[in-house]
């Protein structure tokens, strides 16, 4: 099982979501998070313009079976984009996810993701 | 020149007359003239030429309503801005706020004398006086009297300012989260030239239906106006993206009871300084906002309850607006029981219409029509059913039987409905066609306040 | 009808009926009747049939003074809600709004004829023309007459009403974050009808203690009832889950900030408006709330600044709090001396009584009793201590000694404790065993907002 | 005693003198003195014993206004708490609402006695029996009369005092998120007591430039005082730690417009209220007011559109900011174009003072100079080229020319850069070395709310 | 050594906190997010029932040694359940860690957990 | 490559941000969460001293290439310290990093990061 973990623009996140649903990835988790990467954002302050130090950004995380890691990361890829990619579009992290638990049930693994 | 209010008879501009001197003291003496004091001295002979000496009490009262009625705009960029998305709500509240400058300024160039200068055909009005603002201090030494009562004119111009600029930000609701802030700068600016004051001055100006309807602070000229401006601009702009598979969560409820308790006290100035005193028809006024106002919000609670075993505080605002709305042409002509009466009744359409539109599926995204428009209409009509006294003896209208009134009534809806209607739908296309009125579609999931003013309105949200 | 102030000497009744004519302009013109026309141009002859002129400047302040009390509910609602955690931030908004709606409905149905009405046996006022208001506008012409001022009757009725509005939302924060809506809703209609209509009848009506009692505003009628019934309702209902081993804190101190603010400002209508004029005792009573207002804001920081070497906002407000209740009762009736030792003594004694209560154990959640019921009791008491005169020269009573008024006060405190403290646990029983009061352990971790209201408070705390 | 206006003509004083008794009716009868009474019985008879009838309409007004003043507190404080981050926005707003406790007491201590007691070189003020407000229900009976219009003495007082208040809140914007509390509050009580006193009394109240300064409600006492002083202080106690390298984002923008919707409203009581009258020039300032705001606010924003292509709400603000601050020194004395000119000018000239200090660098943190400081002066000096009438004809001056007005006004405005610019150097010095001024690194990292407060603005943004 | 990222209801917080103290697991990190599962979350809007696409969630995320693996997520399940297990109980995802130090003493591994 | 997560005090994220700068690690993503160690932090409420069960903090996530791991480790453990370290300066959690993918050009891997 792999943990993937999106940096994305928030206001992509709703074409990512939709994305994935369409992709039948429905389970999800979203924060909310700031970062720095290349991106410069500029917001004005009394005619001046300023550009945070951090951006606003969504951070997603989801739980896929082995299988699913490919669509999954393909699928975000797409609906992350503007366009043919800008500043800021943000990244992906993978990573081994050893148990994946159902609090509910108590079942484990591939059926619990 | 205004007929808002029917004149006082002879009898009392003649005690006006007489009594004058005794209480010219109470005027505002700094600035008085030689003949007023002259007057004053000589103690009890007629002084015609001077002006009128200010009640200093109704004054006082007239200031403080425009202080309510500006507070209102506040008050209502709070209640829209709580409703909409995180991403857009400084750009909603600047519907609001912005209003108070174009419409601040218009109404001082070109405003006033169209709403209250003498009537061009009944249907606008013309003032080179009032152009500016220019000659307001010349006139009548600065006085405004109505009714007997007199007050500096200025206060007079300034309260009635305040009903033009919240007019149209009430509109913005119906097409909030997804238009161009420089379109909508333009629409307001020209909707308040084009449809508010021709019908502020048909109904309260020296128009064509003066002295005919019971509308004492806007029932017809405001709320039907506006609510109908919406129901075509949500028609006509179209849903939010995402509307309505994606929810769109209010951001900010707190914000929105704020708002929300803002809109009762600052109604209190909207409906009792309507009257242009600080006697009898205020205090009726005051008592019946207030009735309306708690009976509409206890009755959505309620029926909430009923249907859904939990009640909304979104539902309670709701409610109240619906009551207050319906009670603002009403509030100085009916019975308290009528007053409670047109809290609950006009709530509960408005509860209907407002899942009407979910059934219909057009996006007046905060139900300006769904509130403003349906009470509005309820309000103005249902009003006749719970009279205190003959529609004559009520203060803004000659009617001389109830059913004359009726149909007067109806004259005045309808005509809102139609004015509104029409050249909202023109205004639309035109500054649609011209500059285009939708935000592009990466504005839209970007949020109007990042996308159109460069900012973010909760920095609390980001470790800074 | 009415003793909430001694009437007048006949001399000054007798001034008053020779001047009506010469005012009688200034009053509502518009709905004047023809008799006070008449009366007008005879000029000086005695008009006993006319209703009185309505004083223009007293109502101009009474109206706005009608505004600051409302404008408290919202206040009281930011101030509770800022205190509690973030899952019930909207239900304890609504704890507070909702009794606008509720008690708003009820004063004007009976309320008023509960506590202005005639009284039957010094307990309880009754007047069938009070029920509905039905009767109002054909009383005296619409008109209210106390000490010689006269005002609308509705001005009156809804400045009153106000009062009757604001008292049960302050228990609220006794019970805070665990009560259910629907029983919350019951027990503050009945708290009405029962503890506080009596209470004000007794005191400000035509009751036994009518004329004896110094309570300008309501440090008897409001705040010790309400404090005493908060703390009653703590020890009856238990404390919160998890209190005190969790810590509970406060989701948004801003917004109890900007609640204290409106408190702040809405306290002036609330004690100056209390003295149903616009003259010397109203600016008085507006100085005195001023004066301990700040005493006490400035006490509680400086404690705390001592004792903890920091000031919390949450102490700042807290300090202003117990100064303004601590006024409430004396804000006419003391010197500027006074009322700086009336911020400063009560202040002092709530801080202490505060960290008693964490002593204690109990969960009085937002210090209901703390604040409101100590420094109430502190207050009606200690004001006897800095009276600017001779109890007898005090509008609100009749006392001829010192020691008679004292013994008038303490009447007062154990009159309100005791009717509030017992009829207070008889409702919570009977509600309890009815429909429940306290919330389910779910509904309780869940939050009311959800659980009850189906809403989230900060929808921007989520990405949507 | 006071020259904020000039008197009347002995013409109006003996009219107020002949009519005294008609209207002795409208005084606050319940503690009308006997003799007032009979006076008033006797209907026609001089009674030169008596003090003036109190004018109940301008009392009220009084008092709504001094609500309204009040409301500015929190209404700054909303607005410059917004614009910090969120580890300071309780420190920030303590900054405006401590000011209230501890002026509010220094205030009726012995600040009215130094602003407006007789006279001592005309450099500061006193008056025994102003200590602690001890004697001023012995003085003509508790009234207070000004330009022939009587009043409670108490209504002035309270009015004067919010002013005093809210001065040294100003000055807080300017060295936002990095001082001391206590630092704080001792630098306010000593700023009031040796700039804002001798300031006020020297032009408003019976010193050396009394009746010389067209300075309605306090473009040179307050504005341009607080604004040289913010200057100062941002100079003497350097930029925050890491300003400007790192951004300092507002926290919450909409907290920021909430207040500037109470300031805007506030300022209303603010100008009108300082005609102290209800009546021609009261309406006027109100007028003028709204207009200087509208206008200011539409520049910025179509400043920002132009240079920017956004349109920002902290722009709104801004320029509405400005264009109320020019117009305060005005309102009662230009024309409406005037208005709408000191609403464009000014900030226009903000708006590059803004851009200027990001050039120079230093740390204005909210613009306290950059706004206050310079719309100020250039309202205080702008106003002349706008008067509608001759000076003479103004209020407040008593100036036979225009060169001659004018002159008073340069001598206004830099005696107010002079006396605020030297003392608050010298306050600045001397509190930082006796007990230090700035925060500490640590203090200044972790935030003022927690290190000073030991509290948290916004719970809710961690879970419970 | 793990770390356990466990996604609960918000309002089970408290109770794991408590039973994990009980379990004498103090050290803790709590996040808010929003998340999609199975569940639905009913709110009212205006009298219309609306069902939000992300639901309030509270994560936590503890590091222990791996020997205190599964009475920590024993611990979770037992105490985030609602009743018998409800739709939206939540997930629990254990990660292999590979460092820990503690910043105050750079201590590193099992006893800087 | 390592994902390195860092719950460190609020008010030390300027500095850590800064001192990372300065060792050229300029991408980063931040957010708001709450912890439980060891430290107490006191608040006053009405005064009464009362600590609560979570305190703030903020968490960082910083990906790395393996060789970048120790002096990231190294900043932040200096730049996040209060003094010579104080209760509550934070932890630092390191996880291996599978895949890492720059959703702009779909760069994978070591230069993506
Ligand atoms: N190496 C990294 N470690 C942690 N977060 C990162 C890293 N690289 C990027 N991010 C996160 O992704 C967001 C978007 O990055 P972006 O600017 O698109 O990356 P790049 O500059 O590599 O194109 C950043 O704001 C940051 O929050
Ligand atoms: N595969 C997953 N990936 C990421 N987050 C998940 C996943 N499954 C569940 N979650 C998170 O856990 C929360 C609760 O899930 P729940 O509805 O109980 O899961 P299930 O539908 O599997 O029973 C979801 O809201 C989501 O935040
Ligand atoms: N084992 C752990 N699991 C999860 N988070 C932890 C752990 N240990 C520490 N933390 C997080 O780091 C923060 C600071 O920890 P700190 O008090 O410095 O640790 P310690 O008590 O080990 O010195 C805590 O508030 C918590 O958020």
């Amino acid at each position: 099982m792999k943990l993937i973990i999106a940096i994305i623009q928030p206001d992509k996140l709703d074409a990512v979501r939709q994305a994935l649903i369409d992709a039948e990835i429905t389970r999800i988790t979203v924060s909310r998070c700031t970062g720095h990467g290349r991106q410069e954002d500029i917001d004005l302050y009394r005619g001046q313009e300023v550009s945070p130090n951090l951006i606003p950004k969504a951070r997603i995380e989801i739980a896929v079976n082995d299988g699913f890691e490919k669509v999954t990361v393909d699928t975000i890829i797409k609906a992350a984009r503007h366009g043919d990619g800008k500043l800021g579009d943000g990244k992906i992290f993978v990573q081994d996810l050893v148990r994946c638990i159902r609090i509910r049930t108590g079942e484990e693994g591939g059926e619990a993701i | 020149m205004n007929s808002r209010f029917k004149m006082g008879s002879p009898l009392l501009a003649l005690a006006a007359a007489a009594l004058a001197p005794a209480i010219a003291f109470a005027q505002d003496a700094a600035t008085a003239v030689a003949p007023a004091v002259d007057a004053a001295v000589a103690a009890a002979a007629p002084a015609p030429a001077a002006p009128p000496a200010i009640d200093t009490g109704t004054t006082a009262w007239m200031l403080t309503s425009i202080c309510l009625v500006l507070l209102m705009v506040p008050g209502l960029a709070l209640f829209y801005a709580g409703l909409v998305r995180t991403k857009n709500v400084l750009g909603t509240m600047m519907h609001s706020f912005i209003a108070m400058a174009i419409i601040g300024v218009m109404w001082v160039v070109v405003g006033y004398a169209m709403c209250f200068g003498d009537t061009i055909g009944g249907v606008i009005g013309w003032n080179p006086a009032y152009l500016g603002l220019s000659g307001i201090d010349a006139k009548d030494g600065g006085t405004f009297t109505m009714a007997g009562v007199t007050i500096p004119h200025f206060v007079y111009i300034m309260f009635q300012g305040k009903f033009a600029i919240i007019t149209p930000a009430l509109i913005a609701g119906a097409f909030a989260e997804r238009v161009k802030f420089s379109s909508y700068c333009v629409f307001i600016l020209l909707w308040s030239l084009l449809v508010y004051c021709p019908l502020c001055h048909i109904i309260w100006g020296a128009g064509f239906l003066s002295c005919k309807n019971i509308d004492l602070a806007g029932g017809t000229v405001i709320h039907i106006a506006a609510g109908i401006a919406g129901l075509v601009a949500a028609l006509y702009l179209g849903a939010r993206r995402g509307y309505p598979k994606q929810t769109m969560s209010p951001n900010n409820l707190t914000m929105t009871l704020l708002g929300a308790g803002l809109l009762w006290v600052g109604w209190f100035g909207f409906n009792s300084g309507s009257t242009i005193q600080s006697g009898l028809d205020t205090g009726r006024a005051l008592a019946m906002t207030q009735i309306a106002a708690a009976a509409g919000a206890l009755s959505w609670v309620v029926l909430e309850g009923i249907i859904h075993k939990k009640a909304t505080s979104l539902g309670f605002v709701s409610g109240m607006l619906a009551g207050l709305v319906a009670i603002t042409p009403a509030a100085n002509a009916v019975t308290p029981f009528g007053a409670l009466m047109l809290g609950l009744i006009p709530t509960v359409i408005c509860y209907f219409a407002v899942q009407m539109k979910n059934k219909l599926g057009y996006d007046d995204s905060l139900d300006v029509f769904g509130i403003h428009g349906v009470a509005g209409i309820v309000g103005a009509i249902g009003l006749m059913f719970f009279l205190r006294t003959e529609p004559k003896n009520i203060a803004s209208t000659c009617a001389d039987t109830w059913g004359g009134q009726m149909v007067y009534q109806l004259e005045g809806v309808a005509l809102s409905i139609a004015v509104s209607g029409v050249l909202t739908l023109v205004l639309l296309f035109v500054i649609n066609k011209v500059m285009g009125f939708r935000l592009s579609a990466e504005a839209e999931q970007a949020g109007m306040d990042h996308a159109l003013h460069g900012e973010h309105g909760y920095g609390l949200l980001n470790l800074n």
